[in-house]
């Protein structure tokens, strides 16, 4: 019996977990199903091939949730060092990695006012491994210049633990170097190419000589998300869970 | 202390000019006392979400009774962006003082502590500390250059939220969700709705004692069977996420905000 | 993180130089473990307790482990004053950082939160304040003329005390004594010896999750039947007067405290 | 049937009583018997006569230590304005009302070394009504000055809304004049002197003309005492009870 090829959803998934590797604490959030499907992933193939546990959080959950003390503990746990890796998005993410999750046009009379900034004026300055993730990727969102820096990609002269490690779009897998606050283009995902990329981003980056696919996830892999982790997001994200099996069939 | 009151009784304690505490849509939220609120239209409110809102602020707001909204968020979730929120942004119809979670958080525990302020890592560098004069920036006294935010105590006039459970004592049975206990610690007094008012002290069971807000804090509670509606209360019932999205369709024009409102209204109403 | 071990392999952890922080009498103390860890013989501990300590702290110190002690009292409760404590403090045996209880509570919740300090009102005008460099008076950012003092984070490397019970998870039951939670979340690792380990989680049943500490904090377990003896238990045993009387009495003198001591550890060898 | 009179213990009990007057929150130490008996005496009158009802915590207590934060409670109550009341003692209070909970002798290497501060470098700045209770009444306790400060009686130029209220002892009861920062005697207890007192006290502090015996308490208050108090009593403090009713007896 050869297994269906991966759907795109899942080449996110599987590389969501690659990014992740050798953490041993994640956090995600209760509405982000893709990471928390790469975070259930490493762990069951941390587990299938003996290695170090991996602990996920899912927060907003109860069941996947085994904090205590409310609101506070992801953000204590994180200044403790004690969360590994965590995910952040923004209505814009800039080629400086800065992220803006309040809108556009002149604060605070914002045009298009998006929700806030959650935690991510903390969280990014504090956790080891960001992974900055949004699916759509186009001019709009990846931009040259955020119109309002809800946290920088990078810190001068402050207490500054943590921040971006790479930044992953339905298009393309960028690294972030630290030394020159740039993005650089590491994979474009099946189908894609170097050239589509650059057309759809609005900020410049690096770009090596030639671009490699996003590796698309093995057997084992593919058998792990399709069977014990599919059963295990479904217990926290069941819509998503149904969207991802019709996407197989399609 | 811990008076067990009507929902009407309980929604008059919040008047013009308070600063009053709300909880994040995971943590239970006192939707039934909000149409109470909603019905004596007190002005001029400034909200502090704890840490974030959602259907509550964004009703406050439309319906024009806030004067300064604190939050890292309001959100109505899988429905969307909250349309009277982002209406009201656009009009600057409030001062707006955004947050990161963390920040009100620490703002609470100052409160909580009697301290002026805590300092908090992270936020030098975003857009959010300009429009913040009750955060200021100091050098850490115990290190050489390492400058880190403080932020100045939160101090609300009311605590509001809704719980599974409370007992006769006025005693209130939070679980994990120990922000809603800062809130309470940090606010001069704290108006919880309840599904249920039970004959036994919450605090008679030593396992169960810890997840439970002493009615030291709590100056009036109300039963309002699901009181959260239509958001959902964990252990008890799940969000109405089709009345949500309802919400979120009707509440981007004005107008269908209004006729939201009266029915929303009118669904409380029928209830009491 | 949560592993189950011996007494003898939790004591292991325990080495020279170490800042270990304890828990107060009434709040579960891990004597088992300490007779154990005395058996090893770690040198220049820093002690913090919180925010006092008693019959554990006096024995560490008696033993000469001890290089720091930073505590707001040490006394044996009923049976008097502590004599080792007392003995030592009069030859200089050890650095003393004497403290007021809020003050090591702050200085936890300093290294809970990750930040440098925590603000504190009182202390100034205390004799307290002159032999801490570790806390300092700053001008309260927010205010004119409003001096306070700031405290620096306590971050120990362990935190050990004794508790109910703990599940095969490496959760572990502290009910409403949060202050060894914030011990936990505060210190490197922690060490807890329990009365008994149990299958099922401990964080299964909502009601009383709370007063629940998570594996995540948690270093090692130790199962213990009467760990805390000679002192009580809270829920479990009361303290065992007449022993904690008869050490109040052997360890006024150094060679009474020795004599004590050897019958303390053969207590425990005959149970191991 | 007469009551027995009161002994001296029971007058010092309803004078706590008596100084509690008002507060409607008092916090008590486990090992604090008398406060405790005064604050319940307080409560059960107070419920007897329609006034409103004094919330008592016995720090320690499980049962009676409504409390669910932990040590972390008591302290931050205080520090939110939420306890009206609180007992503080000392190896030496001197005539400023400083106290002393540390030891005797040149700091750190103390002679006599006592326990050590607790909260009081914190509580006797905030709690509005301090009430300095040490039964010793000599010279030793009593001290013009204090060896060490573990929490000064005054302060300025700081932020304090608590601070002394009285200061009752074994012979007598002061008044803090926080203007002068002196005592001032206002009563001796039955059988004593203003003279005694005076000889007793190595502090110089105001007296009046004429120095009233301390009042006895009213039949109703002893009778709630030996009554309905020392039945709650009995449940923190057994001992205590026992030599309370032998008092009587003897």
């Amino acid at each position: 019996m050869s297994a269906l090829p991966a759907t795109s959803r899942e080449i996110l998934i599987a590389t969501i977990a690659d990014l992740l590797d050798g953490v041993r604490t994640v956090a995600v959030g209760a509405s982000s199903p893709m990471p928390a499907a790469g975070a259930m992933l490493l762990r069951a193939r941390n587990e299938s091939r003996g290695r170090e546990r991996v602990r996920v959080i899912v927060l907003g959950s109860r069941q996947h949730n085994f904090f205590t003390n409310g609101s506070f503990e992801l953000f204590d746990a994180t200044a403790q060092g004690r969360i590994d890796a965590f995910f952040l998005g923004g209505g814009q993410i800039d080629g400086q990695a800065n992220i803006n999750l309040v809108g556009t046009g002149d604060y605070p009379a914002s045009t298009v006012r998006w929700p806030g900034s959650f935690g991510s004026a903390f969280m990014y300055y504090l956790i080891p491994r960001v992974i900055l993730f949004r699916e759509e990727h186009s001019p709009r969102v990846l931009v040259d210049k955020v119109d309002f820096v809800s946290a920088p990609g990078s810190s001068e002269g402050i207490h500054r633990s943590g921040g971006p490690h790479a930044l992953l779009t339905g298009l393309a897998l960028f690294d972030f170097d630290k030394e020159n606050k740039r993005f650089a283009l590491r994979s474009v995902h099946r189908g894609g190419s170097a050239a589509a990329v650059r057309a759809a981003t609005g900020f410049d980056y690096d770009v090596p000589d030639e671009v490699p696919f996003t590796p698309e996830p093995d057997a084992e892999t593919l058998s792990l998300l399709r069977g014990r982790v599919t059963t295990e997001l479904a217990e926290c994200y069941p819509q998503f869970v149904e969207t991802m099996v019709a996407d197989r069939a399609a | 202390m811990g008076e067990i009151v009507s929902l009407q009784q309980l929604a008059a304690q919040v008047r013009d000019g308070m600063t009053v505490a709300l909880s994040s849509d995971n943590a239970g939220v006192a939707m039934a006392a909000t149409a109470a609120i909603l019905a004596n239209r007190p002005k001029n409110l400034h909200l502090v979400c704890v840490p974030i809102s959602g259907m509550q602020a964004d009703m406050l707001i439309g319906e024009g009774l806030v004067g300064t909204l604190e939050t890292s968020a309001v959100t109505l979730g899988e429905a969307g962006g909250a349309p009277r929120f982002a209406d009201g942004i656009r009009n600057g119809a409030f001062k707006m003082m955004d947050a990161t979670c963390p920040a009100i958080l620490a703002g609470l525990v100052a409160g909580q502590k009697g301290v002026p302020f805590m300092p908090i890592r992270g936020i030098i560098g975003s857009d959010l500390l300009a429009s913040r004069p009750d955060w200021k920036v100091i050098d850490n006294p115990f290190a050489e250059n390492d400058p880190i935010v403080v932020v100045s105590a939160i101090r609300p006039d009311i605590a509001l939220f809704h719980a599974p459970e409370a007992d006769r004592f006025g005693n209130v049975r939070i679980g994990r969700q120990t922000e809603l206990a800062a809130m309470a610690y940090a606010a001069k007094t704290t108006l919880v709705t309840v599904e249920r008012i039970v004959e036994t002290s919450l605090l008679a069971d030593e396992r169960s004692a810890a997840g439970v807000l002493p009615a030291l804090y709590v100056g009036a509670i109300a039963e309002a069977k699901h009181g959260a509606w239509p958001l959902g209360l964990a252990g008890e019932y799940v969000t109405d996420s089709a009345e949500v999205a309802r919400y979120a369709k009707m509440a981007r024009s004005a107008d269908g905000f209004a006729a939201y409102m009266k029915g929303f209204a009118q669904a409380f109403e029928a209830v009491a």
